[in-house]
């Protein structure tokens, strides 16, 4: 299957990120707060997939595996919303246009359907990425 | 601590009435005494001119918009690094200097304290801790109060009692110094985007006037006996034709009388008096009032002034004055902020260039030194700059160069490009006075010592006072034969010698010195109306906690607190 | 008897809400209640006594696991990496107070380092809008006592600043504002339909990324110019309408975030607003104001503004003056471009909130982390250095949004042993003197902020 | 002319700072002393010859003196800083500030360049045969006091941030630029052969701007008046002639006020 969309990707706070990360970056509240990507239902139809579906978005920076879920605020179609934090900077882009900070929203991804990817866990990722992840995969 | 004798140089010491007599100053234990042993320090300063340590009345320093100024002008540090000295803290900017370039430029200037000029009180805090962060100098800071709530409350209904409780409880709490009025009830117009230009525009909501404001707070200071007077920066300012506000306001303080312990004798202290001194109905016949002002003054012995010269720099302008910032902004385009601050006053900052080869600076240039001139008593006529407003403080030395020398006035008159118009719309090209070093010592060192109320401690070497000597390289004997060495001698002191400790050698910063914070502990009888008024207003006005509001101690860690206390 | 502590200020964001209550036990070690914290707040109080936060410095082993060591050691390894580096970046600062702000930038202009704060990755480009167009704002205790007309654009403040709106923007009855929120216009620019957009009288749905088209219209209008049917996916009717209130506003206050700051144009996005405000004072009072993240970010800004007059991105390496460029000093493109050799994350996680490819430029160097908690960062860190939890354990000054100064208590004792991030950096300035052999000055003047106590009066 | 030639012959572990590599400097000087010259790594004082092998000889003057860089420079910041006649060719790439605060002379660099090329510029020519990356002929952060005058050639694209708060001078992108052309300029003149995707004169006071390309988003400050025929950097073309940015405040000269103008090619 190669079914795809192409959609703008904002990354911003939300309180459920806010809260779990106060709580801490290794908890199950931290992972369920952030590793998700709100999308509009009609993106998600056109992309073949249903709400709680794991997904894998791709931009000029990396790619993430995360669940697409209905916008808990509402998301036009074209746009979608990673929660900031370690899933989202995995694809954020980190050009600054020269002003020092990075292209944390509106940049341009891919997102296509990844059921059978496992989510990693925030460890998983920021160590893996610096080559220091020992646990497995 | 180290004995430490300063010998044989020419002092001046206006407080002493000593003018260039061969003389030795003995120092001990931070103190200037009657002699030492044999075993003291000597500091050769012969040939050389003595005088106490600076005393600025007003300047900004330390707080808030002088913050905003520093950090909304990448472009005053650019390439600007002169004084960088191994193994201090990094000096940076030139209009609004860093906080550290701050207390190394003033003492190798031989000055030992300054005023912070506008403390907004909610901002306190802030203030102190810049404070804390400038080496070397003393310092102390002028709570706002013309703007204030509480303030125009109780003086509209005339209760001077409930309103000096106030103040007194302010003045304490942010941990301040005395009464600064600034643009009066204009400020508070402004929070509306409105303004008062005359002294009798009523204040949106209030009710009041500036003329109610200016008396009610004279009377609320002799009512407290504060070490220094009220300090009034007037409504109108930096508009052609304004010296009519002025003179009016200042004729508000006739038939008041200084009370209090400190040796302070006038009533109000008008400051930056340049930027109040226009004619004219425009910029076209923009003109010099000075004149005028200074005649005045000259007759009113229970008023104090500073001067506010223009140094024809680029520099940063700002004030409490938020109405006047928005109108300067107005007129040069440039960037522009501005702070409302709840309950109690605002703020703005324009950067802002004197070009001489703008007619209007040129005569604002000229407003300023005619002033210094006329004056009839120099104990009375301090010079500043308004630090950064008509110039940064690092030109004081010039503005001596230029009141001490004609040659140097002439010579920068011969630089303008409207010459021919700066010398019609003024009288600086008749003016053939020249200070004298014992008026300048007065100017910057006695005069605004008493006016502060700090005669027993600084501005004079008696023995007693504080051990604040400065050495100036020049020859008392052939003064003012070489205008730039004048500028330079004062630039950089040859030695400073502030409370007791040596700070600056041969124009270079030696040591961080003893920096002191000085504010007063102002006590008044229990007033339990005022005391729900400030509670009220907390919990239902403001936006900060009253615990949260008076400054901790900690944060002026080295204090000189002056207890005055109405009951006793 | 558990005490109650009123009047707390609470560590978390920009809004430095100053009126907690914190019950705490008898013997003033733990947190039992907290009063009028908003979730995030009330987690962070609660947090402290969590059984799993560090209380001793850990160093990489070879083997990839991390082992308790000393302060001392921890210090010295930090002192020695500073000097050593050619190029040090000290980044953070979200979450400290200014007493330790300072005494990172003595470490700092001693280290030749750069440092930065997380003004970086998030209002740096107000900053920047600040230095080229000024910035009219105001204490927050204007819009409560005064606004009529509140402009939320690309800001979420029911998600980011959660007491925001009650305690000062929408909700609150003022001075002149007596009817509370039934007095005030709110307007919200997003390109979402936001909790704070659905509080909003007019909810501007704009194109994502087009911010400054939009206020370029509104600035069009307001000179009396016709602007095309429609900008940035909104009507012109709407412009139009929106523009007329802020205009007929007594006091329009517009509050901005991240939507202007992290999109495309940056700064300018900022800039325009900037301008805006400036031309509706010609017709009313207008203020703006950038909704600062955490409760101290603009503390760094202020401390290094008087101390070397640029609130961010500042290099220090060039020993005589501090030069500032962002695009350039800045600690992303600092990163990306290789041009640092060695990171030190204080009171922040860069490991999380950087996006991923800066890390692992940064991680081929010295990487130490100085925070209270395990966080990505100390997680990757060759050296993590737990201090105390600044607003709960240690007090001190913070700047609210508004660049309000806030004494800040604390409410509990820190873990024993544990030092303030201000005494951490006190102990490496002085340990760098010590490897030097030079002179430290101007150490300890303050005293701690452990002294604190107002005088009574 | 005479020619200094600097060969790099190590890259550097961080960037070099060589405030000194101008005709100003090495006027004057041998090519063993030019070796001799302080360059930055970080906070470590480094010498030029660490890096570059310098050969050749230097003109008595700036004006005489002609620098070659034979070879990458893709580490090295401030080529031509302030520099005020003479040339400077670079056979590769440079990076940061390529002729920052330059007033006269000639700098040509034959690879791209990154940013801030010609801040704060006031006279001279620069001519970049790749790209640049953003802030072409800006000011310094917060100044107002943009390029004033001399001329900036890019043959390649360029970013975001062309001709900031420019006061005179031209700028000439040969292919696209990003977004932010001549904002805040009170002067000058930028001419984009390209496409640019929008924010094309926002907040622009005076000043001009010509389009050869499509402008995707048009600010909607900017009123079409006029169509015109033009000879742009020896191109003739008919230009829409637009003026704004009717948000922005603008002088008034003999009643009438002053505005900026946008040609884009019809």
């Amino acid at each position: 299957m190669t079914n795809k969309i192409s959609l703008n990707m904002i990354t911003q706070r939300a309180i459920e990120e806010g809260q779990a990360m106060e709580k801490g970056k290794t908890t199950p509240q931290y992972f369920e707060a952030c590793s998700v990507c709100e999308m509009n239902p009609e993106d998600m139809k056109k992309l073949g997939i249903w709400r709680n579906t794991n997904v894998r978005v791709t931009s000029e920076a990396g790619s993430v595996v995360v669940k697409a879920i209905e916008p808990t605020q509402f998301v036009p179609p074209g746009l979608a919303h990673i929660r900031q934090g370690v899933w989202a900077n995995q694809v954020v882009p980190p050009r600054t246009q020269s002003t020092g900070t990075p292209q944390y929203s509106g940049f341009p991804v891919t997102i296509e359907p990844a059921m059978n990817e496992k989510i990693k866990s925030a460890l998983e990722l920021v160590q893996g990425s610096v080559g220091m992840w020992k646990g497995g995969n | 601590m180290a004995e430490l004798l300063v010998k044989g140089g020419f002092v001046i010491d206006p407080t002493r009435r000593i003018d260039g007599d061969v003389m030795d100053v003995a120092i001990k234990d931070g103190k200037i005494v009657e002699k030492v042993g044999p075993g003291a320090k000597v500091i050769d300063a012969k040939g050389k001119v003595v005088m106490a340590g600076g005393v600025d009345v007003h300047a900004h320093v330390a707080g808030p918009k002088v913050n905003v100024g520093r950090l909304f002008r990448p472009e005053d540090k650019l390439f600007k690094s002169p004084n960088a000295q191994k193994n201090y803290r990094m000096e940076m900017g030139f209009s609004i200097p860093s906080t550290f370039k701050t207390g190394y430029d003033y003492a190798r200037m031989g000055y030992s304290f300054v005023m912070e000029a506008a403390m907004p009180p909610l901002h306190s805090p802030h203030v102190h801790e810049e404070i804390h962060d400038t080496p070397i100098i003393d310092e102390a800071a002028l709570p706002v109060f013309a703007n204030n709530w509480f303030v125009l409350e109780y003086l509209k209904n005339g209760e001077i009692e409930n309103s000096a409780a106030y103040v007194a409880w302010l003045i304490t709490a942010t941990k301040g110094y005395g009464i600064k009025l600034v643009n009066p009830g204009g400020t508070a117009a402004w929070a509306w985007g409105l303004n008062c230009l005359t002294l009798q525009d009523p204040v949106p909501y209030f009710d009041i006037t500036p003329a109610e404001i200016i008396t009610g707070l004279i009377k609320t200071n002799e009512y407290l006996g504060l070490p220094h007077s009220m300090h009034i920066h007037q409504n109108n300012l930096g508009n052609p034709g304004n010296y009519e506000v002025t003179l009016e306001s200042l004729k508000l303080a006739e038939g008041y009388k200084a009370k209090n312990k400190f040796g302070r004798e006038q009533v109000m202290h008008s400051t930056h008096i340049q930027f109040h001194s226009y004619g004219g109905d425009g910029w076209a016949n923009f003109e010099s009032k000075a004149k005028e002002v200074m005649d005045y003054v000259n007759t009113q012995k229970n008023i104090t002034v500073d001067l506010g010269c223009v140094t024809l720099d680029e520099t940063t302008t700002m004030t409490a004055d938020g109405p006047f910032e928005h109108h300067l902004n107005g007129l040069n385009h440039l960037k522009w902020a501005n702070v409302d601050v709840e309950l109690e006053t605002a703020a703005g900052v324009v950067p802002y260039v004197y070009d001489k080869d703008i007619k209007v600076c040129g005569i604002q240039w000229a407003i300023g030194l005619e002033l210094g001139l006329y004056a009839k008593d120099p104990m009375r006529t301090f010079i500043t700059t308004d630090h950064p407003n008509a110039g940064p403080f690092t030109r004081y030395p010039r503005i001596i160069k230029w009141l001490m020398s004609k040659k140097a006035r002439e010579a920068t008159l011969d630089t303008f490009k409207h010459k021919d118009k700066v010398i019609d719309a003024t009288n600086i090209h008749g003016i053939d006075t020249e200070r004298t070093l014992y008026e300048i010592a007065q100017m910057t060192r006695a005069g605004p010592a008493k006016a502060l109320g700090f005669s027993r401690m600084f501005g004079g070497l008696a023995p007693g006072m504080d051990a604040d000597v400065a050495v100036f390289d020049l020859n008392y004997k052939s003064m003012p034969s070489d205008p730039e060495k004048i500028e330079q001698a004062f630039q950089r002191a040859s030695w400073f010698i502030k409370s007791g400790e040596i700070v600056v050698k041969n124009g270079d910063i030696a040591s961080h010195g003893n920096k002191r914070t000085i504010w007063v502990n102002a006590k008044v009888k229990e007033n339990p109306q005022v005391m729900r008024d400030i509670h009220e207003k907390f919990l239902k006005d403001y936006t900060v906690g009253i615990l949260n509001y008076p400054v901790h101690d900690y944060l002026a860690p080295h204090p000189l607190v002056i207890d005055v206390d109405v009951e006793a | 008897m558990p005490k109650l502590i009123t009047q707390v200020g609470c560590p978390y964001c920009g809004s430095s809400c100053d009126d907690l209550e914190v019950l705490v036990s008898d013997d003033g070690k733990k947190i039992l209640e907290t009063h009028n914290a908003c979730v995030i707040g009330n987690e962070i109080f609660h947090h402290v006594s969590s059984p799993s936060r560090p209380k001793k410095p850990r160093m990489r082993q070879p083997d990839g696991t991390m082992k308790e060591i000393s302060y001392d050691e921890a210090v010295d390894f930090t002192a020695k990496t500073l000097l050593k580096s050619k190029k040090p970046l000290i980044y953070g600062f979200g979450s400290t107070n200014c007493e330790g702000m300072s005494a990172v930038a003595r470490v700092a202009e001693k280290a030749g380092a750069v440092l930065d704060n997380c003004a970086s990755i998030c209002h740096g480009p107000s900053f920047l809008a600040i230095f080229d167009n000024g910035y009219p704002s105001c204490t927050l205790g204007e819009v409560k006592n005064r606004a009529d007309v509140v402009v939320f654009w690309g800001c979420n403040p029911m998600h980011a600043h959660p007491r925001h709106t009650s305690r000062y923007s929408i909700f609150p009855r003022g001075f002149f504002t007596t009817k509370g929120q039934m007095q005030r216009t709110i307007i919200c620019v997003d390109p979402r339909e936001t909790d704070t957009a659905k509080l909003a009288d007019m909810h501007l749905m704009i194109k994502q990324g087009h911010d400054y088209d939009l206020f370029d219209a509104f600035r069009t209008v307001l000179r009396g110019h016709p602007i095309p049917e429609e900008v940035a996916g909104i009507k012109r009717e709407k412009i139009e309408e929106a523009a007329e209130a802020m205009k007929k506003a007594r006091f329009c206050m517009i509050f901005f975030g991240m939507g202007c700051c992290h999109t495309d144009g940056r700064n300018h996005n900022i800039d325009i607003a900037i301008s805006t405000t400036r031309d509706l004072n010609t017709y009313t009072k207008a203020s703006i104001m950038a909704m600062r993240g955490h409760y101290n970010i603009a503390g760094p800004g202020q401390v290094w503004s008087w101390q070397f007059g640029f609130p961010y991105c500042l290099d220090l390496s060039k020993g005589t003056h501090a030069h500032m460029n962002p695009g350039e000093t800045s600690s992303i493109d600092l990163a990306m471009r290789d041009e640092v050799d060695c990171f030190v994350n204080v009171g922040t996680d860069a490991g999380a909130h950087f996006p991923i490819a800066a890390i692992k430029h940064l991680k081929k160097h010295p990487f130490i982390t100085v925070d209270p908690n395990i966080c990505m960062a100390s997680e990757i860190s060759d050296l993590h250095i737990p201090v105390r939890v600044v607003g709960v354990e240690e007090p001190g000054v913070v700047y609210r949004m508004d660049n309000v100064p806030i004494q800040f208590k604390k409410v509990i004792d820190g873990p024993e042993g544990v030092p303030s991030d201000e005494e951490l950096f006190d102990m490496v300035y002085k340990r760098m003197c010590e490897l030097t052999q030079t002179e430290p000055f101007w150490i300890l003047a303050k005293g701690h902020a452990q002294a604190s106590t107002p005088t009574e009066h | 002319m005479p020619t200094i030639t600097l060969k790099p012959y190590k890259t550097p572990e961080l960037m070099l700072e060589c405030y000194n590599i101008t005709p100003d400097v090495f006027a004057g000087k041998k090519p063993e002393e030019i070796a001799e010259l302080e360059i930055r790594e970080g906070k470590t004082r480094v010498k030029l010859g660490d890096f570059f092998e310098a050969s050749g000889s230097s003109g008595m003057t700036a004006a005489e003196t002609d620098i070659h860089i034979a070879g990458d420079c893709t580490r090295v910041k401030y080529i031509g800083n302030k520099m005020t006649a003479g040339s400077i060719t670079v056979d590769g790439n440079a990076d940061m500030y390529v002729g920052g605060w330059m007033k006269g002379g000639k700098i040509h660099v034959k690879g791209n360049v990154h940013s801030f090329c010609g801040i704060a510029m006031e006279g001279g020519e620069i001519l970049v045969d790749g790209n640049a990356e953003n802030y072409v002929g800006c000011a310094y952060r917060g100044d107002w006091r943009g390029m004033r005058g001399g001329t900036i050639r890019i043959k390649g694209n360029a970013g975001n941030d062309i001709g900031t708060f420019m006061l005179g001078g031209t700028i000439i992108i040969e292919n696209n630029a990003f977004i932010h052309v001549s904002t805040h300029a009170e002067g000058g003149t930028v001419i984009i052969k390209g496409d640019v995707q929008g924010r094309v004169g926002g907040q622009m006071v005076k000043g001009d701007i010509y389009v050869f390309g499509n402008i995707q988003y048009m600010l909607p400050g900017f009123k079409q008046v006029d169509k015109v025929e033009k000879e742009v950097d020896g191109e003739k073309a008919t230009f829409l002639h637009y003026i704004g940015d009717l948000g922005e405040r603008h002088p008034k000269s003999k009643g009438k006020e002053i505005y900026a103008n946008l040609y884009v090619k019809a």
